[in-house]
Formats: structure tokens, sequence, C-alpha cells
């Protein structure tokens, strides 16, 4: 299954769907997601809770539970060290768990419980290099006293020594960091790595993850709901509501010129430092039940563009509306000429 | 049965062993033969040097390793091997001399006519267990000890009378009785000497040190004890009397009777001694290979004690009506598989002074209706009957945890209430049973297993004399509070006197009397189903004594 | 306790966007038909409702008295003769008595867990609401009494004491609230610290209130599943204590009295043995099933 | 809005409050969550207090509604000096001050109904309403959060995080109180709702002319809905001032820094970074001085020498920084565009 | 550290002597007396038994000999037996190893087969296996221990012969293999309801772990799942175990004692029975007191042994 590909996308997720199985009915939670990322390139994905963006990433790591309590279906093409390209969904086991964390890695959202708490912090970094790389532990604690002082924590050689709970957030998501880069892996993915932060050490993560990433070339799949971090971090953006993907494309074509309505909204409602004054925009209503999905557009029944018919009809296809730029809205040329026509939908209580 | 001779006559095989063993043969029929207690009688070729172990398995634990204090049944079992007494008492009520050389009498003047004045020989060759002679100092010291108030002795009553101890020489010692007192023999009989010279050098003599490693005269010496579980003697060579055989003798704490059996099933257990076999287990151990099971008597009668100063139990027609409607024979039969012996004496029917002339009791609830119709004792409305308002109504105690006589209780219960008697049953745990609700006479009706007697002597004086009820001040065991001024005299003359034949008289009216006044309502004589691993000789059982392991010193393995 | 909204356990529920709000009913009935799929628990609670249903009737329908003695019938074996469950060494019903003695069993069992839940209730919740001095004296003497095994404690209880229903269920009260208190403090302390306890402090409620109306209401379940456990821990108690004789006494049947009874004829009427002994395992299974699937049905982090 | 003369409703003088492991035996350390704060709360307004976590901001919220015992100062409402009353004498005024919580999922008690739980304050407080009245008044709190009348029958959990903050909001509202403490009442939320609680918070607040304290660490939302804005850093106020006069001038090294970090949702937008290095320090050891200094980019030897005071730098505004000299980068000065 | 440990013995003298007082009084408030043991003896009687009861000072009032008792036991004497006058000490010290024997044999029985159980049920949560395990132990728990001894002796020393019906021992065979002969039995009754404790505790223990963020961290590092176990989930779930280990200990002393009445084992718990049914009331409540003393060295040790094993923890 392996085929040279030197060129092309280091990461190249086609088709991607998972449900979870409750009881006998499989919920759906991630569509047909697809995506590329290129070496050195940051992916940020976007969307708000249960919009499918851990799942998606989580089922590209085989991180999920098995069959049959989730079903997985798609390709994620990782272009390996060796030039060979490899379906992640398709390896078995053993193959995954040796790409697993050497090519590609991950981080999470709370550094608090992400860190097992009874091991030091060396022996937990040291620990993939030598499943990976099969160092003796002196080799693999060296080494992972020059991963701690490239991600900015001083006093390396003491805290190699420390236990995650000796360690604030910050120096967590740092250790968590140094981890996944042990192996120099291809690709990065971060799962909402800054969410449990305050800001200001929010922006010295993201700062370390821009800095390392320009050192090593890898891709970068940033997952977020904040879309001030986007702005700041990504080259392209994928926008997910209700498990699939409603638009996609540079970050600034993306940020400055939404086309779809849900990204107009997301983009609207992020409060601003510049005391313009006035309510703050917010978008009606909730998230669909997964179990009962509207017949049309997911986004329908919140969106004030949308129209009886074609928008509750069925699912808009994800078009290409410009060059490199898709959006999953009927209407996204009428919206963007302006068109604001439809009712606003009325709050419901579910 | 009837055995006059007085105690000059004790020593040396006679016709009243003989006698002795003809009244016990039905018990015995299974027994096969029975080797005699005598050293004469021992089988023909004994071992020159010990060899073997035999292990006697106990309910209870033996605790208490001096000799001399306070302690219980069970720890005598020990101390009939491991220390001597004077004489010993032999399965006929005769005594044997261990340490002393002989029994003194009248005739051999060691005892004075008026018996006051004693004069015992004692054996020359008698060594400690550590090599120390074994003098009449010892005796004296012995004495002495068992009075001294600042110790916990087992026994003072008797030795308290002793006075003017004198060490005639070391081998004779004398004293003077305070007054006539003729249990006092058999009061001997099963005080087991200690050490002198070991004894008196304790810091405090009721907290010895000598009880971590008692040393005896007996035929074995101390070797260990795993607390809980056994202790272990071995083999004393330079014993004095006969034996011993065996180089160990454990003796070995089973708690749970149920798993004793079993263990002697199973042949880890060569004897069973004090409570025996249970005779829910007679019949199946009577089957087993290699096993010698036979029922022996033992002194202890079972009663129904009544407390005669309650209002329901003051009427001698409601005593008698209560023992007519007892399905003895059922209870004997049934619940203890005819084991043990109807009696309607307190005293064993070994003891020379046994009365076998008693009315025999019988099952009659229709009598003991009509009993207590004409003692005016009318059926209320509950069935329950009432006179001048008195219910016949009462509780009755034993024992928590004893199961035959539980369901014997449960059986008086259902017959009593027949007779429009209501019996509930209370009972307690051991230490409540026998602490002052027994002894201050709180309970109501008791059923309880009594052995009357001075060890071997049939004097019953704490048990029936007026001066002995503990709830009026007394200092005796009389807790149905039994008053009457002929027992109190009957009492007085038999132990007043060192004629045996004097005292046979007054001790057979006192039964009579008893009987006839029913403060206790005597069940049945036990016995006790003694269990030995076919193989082991020598073993003969004795009722004088507490434990069946008595002449440890003559057993074998064939 | 848990907390916060993501509850490690709950995470990957939670990438199902808005929790199965179609599916949600009252918490009770949530709780029932949890409770239903728990195969081993209903079985547990069938054998238990059919229990205490053949000790409430059954003896009214066998024609035999418990404790009439018939020595002629001793011995009588099972499945055979007039006796379903054969007789005893007094020749008495096996079957009747062993209702008789469920009745006793199980009334012991559950005065007994409903005297340690009340104690044990009340001292958890005020030592778990007030903390501080009062909390830590309370829990000292929960620790005290712990200290004894239970076991010792209940037989040096019950040595004591003249045995009846009434004090044999006190005794075993009196070991058994402890790990009761233990769990509601634990709830208690952990439910204080939620923002809703704080929410009625500041609408000026009152301590008891709290206690009672927020706290209380929301440790039910654990309560509930400790005081099952605690019938299961009671009968057990009873039955060993009156093994040991030192319980219910003769002629009154309880199950650890037919045992202790029947052990000296466990080579030769092994039944006696077997029943009262099966009785007790079914019973105290019962509600140890039943127990066990009320942690599920009843878990707090569920529901929250 | 009200005149800065008229008495303030809540007035904090000197507030301390500390909080220690105390056990059966001894004492654990000492957690300084508030450091000698003062701060008046006029009638009307919308006082913003921001921090990051750990800051102290929730604990002085707590405080100023007395529940908890403050470890020394003096809180008083409505000019009583409410420091040392009784729960009992507390009860009275407790429908007079309310609070909003952070977590919509631990502050619904998830065994009453949500009529229940909004109605809990009339049972409480022993207002002898009937069931039908009680009934009434719960509905009208349900609607003025736009939530139906079927509402009031269901359970907590069978609302989403929004919902649940909304019926937050009209348990708080149904004693229609004075005061109002919303402790981050959006964070828990996706920022889509946010904005949906933050307009019905303002709505009511001004419908009922509501004094609120609100808590917040996103210093956007509390441009959004604030009168004037505190800063806490580390259980102290380290600067206060009008919202506008706080963002257009900030003073306190740690104000520039906070707005700073927050990532602003425009890709072609760049302003200067004030980066500031590692994290809040513990409060169970803060550093001597000025508790900044370790992180302060304009640190000088005498800021380790004392906790610099809150001193007015301008009208109505304060700060506790030693150096006027400083000209420190506004969020609405020089937002710039993204280099190439 | 020094400062938890002083405090964790003043609060543990506290406890001992609110046990030492609740024993007590239990003990001597209570109906009958040590005497009893001895009005059967042929030939006692009341006044004799008063004498001794005086002797003994058992004719005080109660916190008076509460006071002595107390006084003598904090100048370490621990009383003497009232039975055969062997100070207490000695003749708990001669029947501990014995509990001690069978309690290790039990508990190491217990937590290897327990924590192995409990571990395969959470790693193969729902499968036949983790079915049959949960159902098993809580049958475990159901089946009264006594009466589980007494059937274990009726099969296997009655009716097979396989096994001795109880005591330590065979007197006169010092082999090391009828120690164990004789402590098979016992010790598998005893272990019996410990694993199936030990396993429900492991296996939720486990559960709790195996849904946390950090094992899908190492499972992110790319860890065999045996490694992802072992050593992370296993060796997190063992945590509470440690703790759970000292609250078992009273559990496990009770079933000691349960154990001992069934198979005659000369231990403690037999002690405390024969002497509660001799009222030796010194030694009643020495093993009150000592088992007091195992349970709160048991949890100190636990807290400590966690304290060592988490890190997260400092004592101070």
């Amino acid at each position: 299954m392996a085929r040279p590909a030197p060129t092309g996308p280091v990461l190249d997720v086609r088709g991607l769907s998972v449900g979870f199985a409750d009881g006998r009915a499989i919920v759906p939670a991630v569509h047909d997601v697809g995506f590329s990322l290129a070496a050195g390139e940051t992916l940020a994905l976007v969307g708000e809770s249960g919009s499918g963006k851990s799942v998606t990433s989580l089922a590209a790591m085989r991180l999920l539970p098995p069959a049959p309590r989730t079903r997985v279906t798609g390709s994620a093409l990782l272009r390996c060290r060796d030039g060979a390209v490899r379906d992640l969904l398709a390896l078995p086991d053993a193959a995954m768990r040796r790409l697993r964390g050497d090519e590609i890695a991950m981080i999470f959202q709370e550094p608090m419980t992400s860190l097992n708490p009874v091991h030091r912090i060396g022996d937990q970094i040291a620990e993939g290099l030598r499943f990976h790389r099969g160092l003796h532990r002196r080799d693999a604690l060296k080494r992972a006293e020059g991963l701690i002082e490239r991600v900015g924590i001083p006093d390396a050689a003491r805290r190699l020594r420390a236990y995650p709970h000796e360690l604030s957030g910050g120096m967590r998501q740092r250790v968590m960091i140094a981890m996944a880069l042990g192996c120099d892996p291809a690709v990065l993915i971060a799962d909402e790595p800054t969410t449990a932060l305050d800001v200001t050490v929010q922006a010295q993560i993201l700062d370390l993850l821009k800095g390392l990433q320009r050192e090593t070339g890898m891709g970068l799949v940033f997952i977020t709901h904040n879309l001030g971090v986007v702005a700041e971090i990504a080259d392209r953006v994928m926008v997910m509501y209700a498990g699939r993907i409603v638009e996609r494309g540079g970050v600034v074509p993306v940020m400055t010129e939404p086309l779809m309505p849900y990204t107009r909204g997301l983009i609207a409602s992020v409060p601003r430092l510049d005391l313009r004054g006035g309510d703050m925009v917010s978008i009606p209503g909730t998230v669909p039940d997964p179990r009962a999905p509207p017949p049309g557009c997911a986004f329908a029944p919140r969106c004030s563009h949308a129209l009886p018919d074609p928008c509750d009809a069925a699912m808009p296809a994800l078009d290409e509306a410009r060059a490199g730029h898709l959006v999953r809205c009927r209407r996204w040329d009428a919206i963007a000429a302006g068109d604001a026509r439809g009712a606003p939908v009325p709050e419901v209580v579910s | 049965m009837s055995q006059d001779h007085d105690v000059s006559h004790a020593a040396g095989p006679n016709r009243r062993r003989i006698l002795q063993f003809g009244a016990a043969a039905g018990a015995f029929a299974v027994a096969g033969p029975v080797v005699g207690w005598m050293p004469a009688a021992g089988a023909a070729t004994p071992p020159v040097k010990p060899k073997g172990q035999a292990v006697i398995g106990l309910s209870q634990e033996p605790t208490v390793f001096q000799p001399l204090k306070l302690h219980i049944e069970v720890d005598e079992a020990v101390y009939m091997n491991l220390f001597g007494t004077l004489w010993r008492s032999n399965p006929d009520g005769s005594f044997a001399p261990d340490l002393a050389a002989e029994i003194p009498t009248v005739e051999n003047g060691g005892v004075s006519a008026d018996g006051l004045h004693w004069r015992v020989k004692l054996r020359p060759d008698v060594k400690w267990h550590d090599g120390t002679p074994f003098t009449a100092e010892d005796v004296k010291y012995n004495l002495a000890l068992l009075v001294d108030p600042k110790f916990l002795s087992g026994r003072r009553a008797g030795h308290d009378l002793v006075r003017d101890v004198t060490v005639v020489s070391p081998t004779e010692i004398a004293w003077r009785m305070e007054r006539p007192y003729a249990p006092y023999p058999a009061i001997l009989s099963w005080t087991w000497l200690g050490p002198k010279h070991i004894l008196e050098k304790e810091a405090d003599v009721n907290k010895p040190a000598f009880a971590q490693n008692p040393v005896g005269t007996g035929p074995f010496r101390w070797s260990e004890r795993v607390p809980g579980d056994h202790v272990t003697l071995k083999a004393y060579e330079g014993y004095h009397g006969p034996g011993p055989f065996l180089e160990t003798l454990v003796i070995k704490y089973v708690p749970d009777l149920t798993v004793l059996y079993t263990q002697f099933q199973t042949g880890d257990i060569d004897y069973i001694g004090l409570q025996g076999i249970t005779p829910d287990h007679y019949d199946e151990a009577k089957t087993l290979k290699d096993r010698t099971v036979m029922p022996v008597p033992k002194a202890t009668t079972e009663n129904l004690a009544l407390n005669t100063a309650l209002p329901v139990f003051k009427d001698r027609a409601v005593r008698e009506a209560l023992y007519m409607a007892v399905d003895k024979a059922s209870i004997i039969e049934q619940l203890y598989y005819g084991l043990p012996t109807p009696t309607e004496s307190y005293l064993p029917m070994q003891s020379w002074a046994y009365n076998p002339d008693l009315p025999k009791q019988s099952y009659d609830p229709d009598g003991a209706k009509a009993l207590l119709d004409a003692a005016g004792w009318k059926p209320g409305p509950d069935g329950v009957r009432v006179k001048d308002g008195v219910r016949l109504e009462f509780t009755n105690s034993t024992t928590a945890g004893n199961h035959l006589r539980e369901q014997a209780q449960q059986l008086l219960q259902q017959n009593w209430g027949d007779i429009g008697a209501r019996m509930t049953i209370s009972n307690l745990p051991p230490a409540v049973m026998w602490g002052d609700y027994w002894m201050l006479s709180k309970f109501e009706s008791a059923m309880v297993g009594l052995d009357f007697m001075v060890g071997p002597d049939p004097d019953a004086t704490d048990y029936f004399s007026s001066q002995a009820i503990a709830a009026k001040g007394g200092g005796g065991q009389n807790t149905t509070q039994f008053v009457s001024p002929e027992a109190d005299a009957l009492l007085k003359e038999g132990a007043s006197t060192v004629d045996r034949a004097e005292r046979k008289a007054a001790y057979l009216k006192l039964q009579a009397l008893v009987r006839r006044e029913l403060p206790y309502l005597p069940l049945f004589q036990y016995a006790m189903v003694q269990g030995v691993k076919t193989g082991l000789e020598g073993y003969t059982p004795n009722i004088n004594t507490q434990e069946n392991c008595w002449n440890a010193n003559q057993w074998r393995w064939a | 306790m848990t907390d916060t909204p993501l509850a490690p356990a709950r995470r990957f529920a939670a990438f199902l966007p808005g929790p199965r709000r179609a599916a949600m009913r009252r918490p009770r009935s949530r709780a029932v038909s949890r409770f239903l799929r728990h195969r081993l628990a209903v079985a547990g609670f069938a054998v238990i409702l059919l229990m205490v249903l053949a000790c409430a009737l059954g003896p009214l329908l066998i024609p035999y008295d418990q404790l009439h003695i018939d020595l002629r019938a001793r011995f009588a074996g099972p499945f055979a003769g007039p006796h379903v469950f054969g007789t005893d060494q007094l020749g008495r019903d096996l079957l009747v008595r062993l209702l008789m003695a469920g009745r006793i069993s199980l009334t012991i069992g559950f005065a007994a867990m409903a005297l340690s839940t009340l104690a044990g209730t009340t001292v958890g919740l005020v030592a778990g609401y007030r903390g501080g001095i009062v909390g830590a004296a309370l829990m000292r003497l929960v620790d005290a009494v712990l200290c004894f095994p239970s076991v010792f404690l209940l037989l040096a209880l019950a040595a004591f004491i003249s045995p009846n229903v009434v004090t044999i269920t006190l005794i075993i009260a009196a070991t058994g609230w402890m790990e009761v208190a233990r769990v509601v403090e634990g709830q208690i302390r952990a439910l204080k610290t939620r923002d809703f306890a704080l929410a009625a402090e500041l609408m000026g409620a009152s301590a008891r209130y709290v206690m009672v109306n927020e706290l209380l209401r929301n440790a039910v379940g654990p309560i509930i599943v400790a005081a099952t456990l605690t019938v299961a821990r009671a009968i057990l108690a009873e039955a060993y204590v009156s093994f040991l004789g030192y319980g219910i006494q003769a002629p009154v049947a309880s199950w650890g009295n037919m045992l202790n009874n029947a052990q000296q004829y466990l080579g030769s009427a092994p039944w006696l043995a077997i029943f009262p002994g099966l009785m007790i395992t079914l019973a105290v299974g019962g509600f140890n099933f039943v127990g066990d699937g009320l942690r599920d049905a009843l878990d707090a982090r569920v529901e929250l | 809005m009200t005149g800065a003369d008229a008495a303030p409703l809540v007035r904090v003088e000197n507030l301390k409050q500390h909080f220690g492991a105390r056990g059966f035996f001894g004492r654990g350390p000492v957690v300084r969550a508030v450091e000698d704060v003062s701060l008046d709360i006029r009638r009307g307004e919308t006082l913003g207090l921001v921090g990051e976590s750990g800051s102290g901001k929730s604990t002085l919220g707590r405080a100023v509604l007395r529940a908890t015992v403050p470890t020394a100062g003096r809180i008083a409402f409505d000019g009583e000096d409410i420091t040392g009353w009784s729960a009992g004498r507390l009860r009275a005024l407790r429908p007079r001050m309310q609070m909003i919580f952070q977590d919509p999922f631990s502050s619904l008690n998830p065994r009453m109904t949500v009529g229940d739980i909004v109605g809990a304050p009339f049972v409480i407080q022993r207002k002898g309403l009937g069931p039908a009245e009680r009934r009434a008044r719960v509905v009208e709190a349900l609607a003025t959060v736009g939530l139906p009348e079927r509402a009031a029958d269901r359970y907590p959990h069978e609302f989403s995080g929004g919902q649940r903050q909304r019926i937050g909001i009209a348990r708080a509202l149904v004693m229609e109180p004075d005061f109002l403490v919303a402790d981050e009442p959006v964070s828990a939320l996706d920022v889509s709702i946010q904005a949906q609680v933050v307009n019905l918070l303002m709505e009511v607040r001004r419908r009922l002319s509501l004094t609120v304290l609100f808590i917040s660490h996103d210093l956007a939302v509390v441009g959004h809905v604030c009168d004037r804005v505190a800063v806490m850093y580390l259980g102290r106020i380290v600067e206060i001032a009008d919202t506008r006069t706080l963002f257009a001038d900030p003073r306190h090294p740690y104000t520039e820094a906070l707005f700073a970090a927050v990532p602003i949702p425009d890709p072609t937008l760049r302003r200067p970074r004030v980066k500031l290095e590692g994290d809040l320090p513990s409060p169970l050891a803060a550093p001597s001085g000025c508790a900044f200094r370790g992180r302060c980019r304009h640190a000088l030897p005498a800021c380790a020498e004392i906790v610099p005071p809150l001193r007015a730098v301008g009208p109505g505004h304060a700060a506790a920084c030693i150096r006027d000299d400083l000209a420190l980068a506004s969020p609405l000065g020089f937002p710039v565009p993204a280099g190439p | 550290m020094a400062s938890f440990l002083a405090g964790r013995m003043a609060q543990s003298l506290v406890l001992l002597v609110l046990v030492s007082i609740i024993g007590f009084a239990v003990l001597h408030l209570a109906p009958g007396g040590p005497m009893a043991q001895f009005a059967l003896v042929p030939g006692m009687s009341q006044a004799q038994l008063a004498a001794m009861s005086h002797a003994m000072g058992l004719d005080q009032p109660l916190p008076v000999q509460y006071w002595q008792w107390f006084g003598r036991l904090l100048a370490g004497d621990w009383g003497r037996s009232y039975r055969d006058s062997v100070p207490v000490l000695a003749v708990i010290a001669a029947r501990l190893p014995a509990t001690l024997e069978l309690m290790v044999a039990a508990v190491a029985l217990a937590v290897v087969t327990g924590v192995a159980v409990g571990i395969l049920g959470a790693v193969r949560r729902h499968s036949v296996f983790d079915a049959l395990s949960t159902a098993g132990a809580m049958a475990a728990l159901s089946i009264p221990t006594f009466w589980f001894g007494l059937v274990t002796i009726y099969v296997f020393s009655v009716k097979l012969g396989w096994l001795p019906s109880g005591n330590r021992s065979t007197p006169g065979d010092a082999s090391p293999w009828g120690y164990v002969h004789h402590l098979i039995a016992p010790a598998c009754v005893l272990a019996l309801v410990e694993v199936a404790v030990w396993s429900r505790y492991m296996r939720s223990a486990m559960l709790d772990v195996i849904d946390q963020d950090f094992v899908r961290t190492a499972r992110a590092k790319g860890l065999t799942e045996r490694r992802v176990i072992l050593h992370h989930v296993v060796r997190n779930a063992l945590l509470p175990m440690i703790t759970l280990a000292g609250l078992e200990l009273p559990t496990l002393l009770g079933g000691a004692l349960v154990t001992e009445t069934v198979f005659t084992w000369p231990g403690m718990g037999r002690l405390f029975l024969d002497s509660l049914g001799y009222r030796d009331y010194p030694v009643v409540m020495g093993i009150l007191m000592v088992s007091a003393l195992l349970v709160l060295l048991g949890s100190l040790l636990a807290d400590l042994l966690g304290a060592v094993a988490d890190p997260r923890i400092r004592l101070g």
C-alpha cells in the first residue's frame, strides 16, 4: 500500500466519516471530511463544540475507541520519512503504532490531565524516544533535556526530574509539545492546545508553536474554536459545522471575506477590543441534534439568509466558490452580492 | 455398688474393683479388652524405652500450669501427667499412693481415730523433673500456699482446716485438722503439688514465671506449648511410678466439637477427652475403622435447677408435677441417643454413697395435671395455670450454644406446655449464665450439668446446705435456695465422720430427701463418648477424675 | 464526584453534539430503565421479592408448625415424604422453619439497615456539611468505631447482651452505620463545593434547607446503594453472630442459628446446613446484585 | 450613568480573604486569595473585574456577597456594614443581592425541575406565595430570559449550556435584586452563544436598573458590557478606571500585557506584541513588593521594596505602579496591517 | 513529612483512647464476669469466687478500673490474663503470628488474583470474562465465610481427605509442607471474599483511569497497548488500591477471626473468642487495642506508601 510520492502534501485526508455506536444506532459525528496539509503549513480546524473537529483529528490518529464502538471510513494518507505514503486508516494496528508519535504526533487541550501524574516529565518525554528510536533510558533522557530546553522551559536538567503537578499549566503544555516533537514528526495535530490557558500564556504557546514549525518544517493541524487564534497562526482555515466542512480556504480570504453565513456569524460574534459598542453579535439557536439532523443544510435553522427552498430541501455540496476557497452554501453568491433575504429564525427551546 | 470398706482398704486390687467394673459393664460392651489401671495389670511386656506419640484432643484449652492456682477442669488434663498428688483416685473410688508411700489410715496409724491427726509417709525416691528431690518440705509449702490469703488458690475449702503442719523427716509430714472433715483425702487426691524450690522464688505467686516452664513429679515433663494449639509433654524417664511408655504426649486444643470429631475421624487425634464425641456422632463413630469408641459414665448429672425461692416454685406440687411431665425417655433415647443413664439422684451411681432405691420418675402428663389440679393450680384463659395470682410461668436458662441441651430444652418447653406450664427459653453466654445470674440465684429455672461431689467424695454441702445460699450471704453454691433443716443435719453428719458406713447412711437419706423435695429435677447421669485409636493400650476411664488421661503413664502403642 | 462539564469518562460522549436530548426523560425513569438493563440486578430483585413473599405468606400455606417437635420424624431427608425440605434434629419441618427464619433474618436485615442508614446519614450529612472541627470530630468518632474490625465489635457486643431480635438488630446497626456515614460525608463534601449549594445559601437558605433539600437530595443515590449493601451486610452479620451462638436463640429460628445447629450434622444430615446456607447466600446475593445495579443506575456522574 | 458623588451601593474596604486548610490538628498553608482590596460599586453601574485564573477575582465576588467570612476588612451594602452579619441576619438582605455562576452545569441542582430551581428563592425566603402564584412568578422570570413556560417542568440536564445559563439568570432575577455578581457568566459557552447571554444580561440590567459586578477573564467582553473595569493580579487590584479610559490609556504594565495577548480575529492586522514571560506566581508564596515585577519588562529594583499602592493617575483612574513615565500600548492605539 | 507523622500520631493516640473507652465500657458494663468460668468447677463456692473477684480488683467502680488499667497501659503494662496470669502482650504475641500468617497468605493470594482479574475485566470490559468475573465476585461476596469454610472442611477434609480439617500444624510434624498443607484451606476461604473485593476495586480503579487524557497521550506516543495498560493505566489504578488496602484491614482482620473459628486456627481471633467467653477483660481489651493499632498502622502505612507512590501527595 505504500507507494512513493516524493512531493505533494504530507497529510491528505479524504472522505473521512465517523459514527459512534449508540445502542444499535450509529450516530454520525463527521461526514466526508477531506483536507490536505503541506509541509510547513498550518491548517486551522475551526468550529464550536460538537462540530466534529476533534473527532476528525482523533480519527486520523486512530485514537478513537475501536469498532464496533466507532465506525470510521475514508483515508488519511501520510507521507513518511522514507518517502512512502501510507493510509493511516488502513494500516494494521502495530504498523500504525510505529507511526504514531513518530511521524505524526498530537497534543491535547487539557495539559493538566494529559500528562501521567505519576511519572517524571523526563521519563514521559523519553518514553516515545525509547519506543520509536530504541534509545536507552540515559540517552533518551539526554535528548529529553534538549527538547525541554527547546520548548523554552528554563532549568531543563532539574525539570527533567519534576512531576507534572509541579508545573504550571503553560509549562505542562510545553512539555506536551516537547513530547510530541521528540521524534521530529512530519505532522503535528494540536487539539485546542491553548483553550485551557490564560491569554498571556496562550500567546506564549502560539509563539512557541510558530517558532518550532519554522525550525522543523512540520505540518501543523491546529484545532480551535477561537478565531482570534486562527488569525494569528493559520495559513489555511477549515470551518466545520455539525460534522461537515462548511468553508475551507486561505486564512485571509476566509476571515476577511467569509462566504458561508455561519463563518460570518462566527467572526462577527468574536468580541473585540475596539469598544465599538452596541449589542454583541450572536448566532441564534443551538447546534442541531446529530440524531435528528435537519433535512437540508444543517445551519439553515439558525441562518438569517436561509430560504425554505433550496436551503431546507437538501444538504448543499461543498463548492469551490473561488480558487482554493470552498463553501457549503447554496446562496453564497447571493449573499456575497448583498442579498440578505430570509427571516431571522426565532430561538427555540428544544 | 454398695461398698462399705473404709479408706484403710483402699490400696490393692480387690473384689470391689471387679464389682465396680461389673456395674459399668454394659457401657463397656464395645470397648474390647480393657487394660487395668494397676501396674501389675498392664500388658505383659511393657516397652523398655518410651516411644511413640499420643495426641489427646480437648475442646477447651489448658492454660493454667501452676496446679495450685485457680483453674478449670481442662487444665487438670495437663496436671495429671505433669504433676503428682499424694495419692490418686482409682476408678472405684479407692486411693492409690502416688507421692505418698502409703494411704494413711487408722489402721496404719496415718490418721488418728478421731480423724484429727494426720501423718503421711512419702516416697523417698521421687525427684522433680529438674532433678531436685521431692521432700516433705514441698508438701508443707504447698499446703501453706493453698490457704495463703494473697494467693489465688484453686481451692481453700478443706485445706483451711489444716493446722500445725510439721515436717517430721524429709519423707514424713504430719498435721492436725481443725475438725474432722471426711472429704479431705478426696480433696488431696486432686491436689497436685508444685516444687517449693522454684515456687518460693517467684516474685509474685499469682503471676508465676513457673507457668511458662512448669516442673513437676509426673510421668511427663514440660516440652513446649503453642498457645491456642497444643501442649507437648515428653516422657520423664526418672518417673517414680510405672511408665511412661510414650515418648511424647500432645494435648491438643480443638475448640469445635465437630472439628474435634473430624480430626479424630481423620486420625489427627488419638484420644478424645473432656466432652468427648457428641452423642450425635456416636452411631457414626461406632462404625469407624481402627477406632475404639465407648461411652463412659461421668460424675456429672444433668439437672433442671428450680429456684425454690420464687413463688411459682415454692409449691412442692409444682416441682413434682413438672418432673412428672418431663419426657425423660425421649430426651435420653432420642436426643442423647440413649447414652446417658436416667437417674434420680444427684450422685453418680458409681459412688459408694449412691442410693439406688429412689422412686423412678415416669412420663405422666395426666398425673402431672391431676397433681396440679389437686394443688389448686387452675388453667387460666390462655391455658397457663394460675394459683393465688401466681402464673405457672417461668424462664429457663442455660449456656447458649449447647446444642443438645437446647434441643432438650425445646422438648421440655413442649412437655410443660402440655400440662399448662409456660416455659420461656432465655439462654445466656456462659460468662453471664454462670456469673451472678447463677451464683446469686437470679435465674428462674436452669438446665445445668453438675458434679455435686468433692472429687470422689459424695459430700454435697455446698449445694444443699442452707448456709450455702449465696443470695442470702452464704458462701456455697446452693443456688436453688433449698432450705431444709433435715438436710443440714444430714450433711453435717456425713462430713464429720471418717466412718464410711455412717456417712453412707446419712447420704442415702439425703438423696431420698432431695428426690422428694426436688430442688433439682434430676434427668440423667452423663456418659461421655470416649474415642481411642485402636492400638493405644492402657487407656482406662475413671469416673473419679475430671479427665480420663489420668493414667497416661500407662498408655502405650501396641 | 465530577464537577467539570467534561468529566474524563464522558469525554467521548461529549463529542456528540447536543447530548442525547431526545432520549432524555426524567432522572427517575432513566434510572429505572438503566437498572432494568442490569440483568443480574433484576434477578437479584426478583429473588428478594420472591423471598419476602415466601417468608410472609409461605408459613401460612404449609401445614406444619415451625415449633412443633416430633421426635419420630427426626432427620427426614429432603424431597421425599411429606416434608419437602426434610426435617431437622427435632423433627420440625425444615421449609417452614427456613421461611420463619427468613422473617427474622430479613426483618433484622431491614431494621438494622434503616437504623444504620438513618444514623450514618445524619452523622455524614452534618460532618460533611459543617466540616471544620465539628466535621473532624464526628469523622474521628467514625474512625474510632471503624478501628474495631466490625466482627470484633459485633461479637464483643453480642457476647454481653441477652440476645433477641431487638438487641441483635441494635448491635448490628451499631456496627454498621460508619460506612454509610463515610459515604454520605464524602458525597456531601463534594456536593457542597458545587455552585447550586452556594446558590441556595446566597438565596438565604438555612443550613438545614441546604443540607436536606439541595445536598441530601443529590446524595440519595449513593445512600440507597449503601443501604442496600447494608441489608446484605446485616443479614450476614446476624447469621454469623447466630452461628457462633451469640445471636437469635432457640426455639426462634434464624438462618444463622439453623446453621449453627446444623454444623454437627454436616456428615449425617447435610441438608440442614445446605438449605440455610443457600438462603443466606441468595438473600445476601440478591441485595448485593441489586446494590450493584443501583450503583450503576443511580451513578451521579451519569446524571450530570 | 449615575453621578460619581452618589453613595455607592457596595463599598469594600481593605478586604482580605485568606484560606487555610484547617484540620483537626493544626492548619495547612494559607492561600491569600484576596489581599487588601478597596472598591466602590456605584448604583446602577456595571463594574468589570478582570484577571487571569488565580487572580482572586471570583473570591472577591463571593466575598462581596458575604458568601464567605472575610479575614479582614469591611463590606458595606447600601450604606450598612454587613461584614459581621450572621447568616440569619443576612437572609433578609439576600433577595437584594444575587449571583450568576460560571458553570451552568454545577450551579443548577440536577434533582430539581427548573420550576423548582427558579421558585426556590420564594420557598427559602418564606414569601408565603401559594403554588399557583409562585408558578406565575417563575413563568414570568423564565419569559424574561426567553424560555417558554414548559421549561419549568423539565430538569436542567435537558437544556444546553446557554439555556442553562438563562435559567441561572432567571433564578437570580426572580426576587428582583438590586445587585448582581456575574461570575464569568459566559466563559463556558461557545462564542456564537456567548453573545446571546451577554446581551440578555445587559437587557435585564437596563430593565431592572441593576448594579452589576461582572467578573471575566475576557477583556473584550468586559470592554463590551462594563462602565468601569478593575484589573486584578494576585489578589490585588492593580488598575481601575472607566472602560474607555482604561482601554485608551492603560497605566499598569500588566493591563498592557493583557490587552496585547488578546488575539485579534483579523489576519491582516498585527499589533506590536508585548511579551509576557512566565506564569502567575503561586498565591502561596507571592514575591515581595510588586507581585508583577517578575514578569514586568519595566521593573526597577525599587519595585521589590514595597507593595505599590493603588493611586490616582487621572480622573477616576487609579493604578498600582510606581512608574509614571511609561507610555504603554493601548488596544485602541495602533493596530497595524500585518507586514508581508 | 515529620509534621505529617506527628499529626497522624497525635490523631492516632486520640483514636486509641476513644477506642479504649468504647471497648472498656462495652466490656465492663455488660453482665457476666470472668469468675463465671470457675462456677462449675466441682466444689466451687461463691465465697471463694467473691474472694478472687476482690483479689483481681473486679469489685471496684468502673472508672477506677479503667483508670488503673489505662495508667498501667501508659506504663507499658497491658495487664495479665485473668485466666492464666500471663502478660497480655505475651498472650497476644503468641497468637499474632498465626493470624498474620493467615492474613498474609490470604492477602497475597487475593491481591494477585484480584488485581489480575480486575485488570482483565476492565481491559475487556463487557466481555464474557468481565461478566463472569463480576457475577463471580458478587457471589463470593454473598457467601457467608463460615458456611463456606464448613463446606470446604466437609468436602476436602471429611469426604476427600485431601486437607487437614483445622489447626495450624500436626503435632510432631515440623516439615514446612505440613504447615503449608494446613494453611491451604483457611487461606483460600479467607481469600475468597478478598479476591472479590480486590477484583471489584481494581476493575473500577482501572475504569476510572482508562478513559483519562494521559492514557490517550500515551497511545498518541504510539506505545503498545500492553505498555499503555501496564505502565500508564495499571500504575495509576494501583494508587487508590494502596489506600483501599489500608481501609480493607479491619475487614480482613474480621474475616480472619471468622476463618479462625471455623478452622480452629490458633490465632488472635480464636483467642478473642475464647477470651470473650471467659470474660478475660485484659486480653479482650488487649486484642481490641492491638487490632485498632494494626488498623491505624495499616492506614498510616497505606498513606505513607500512597505518598511514596503518588508524587502528587506531599505529606506535610
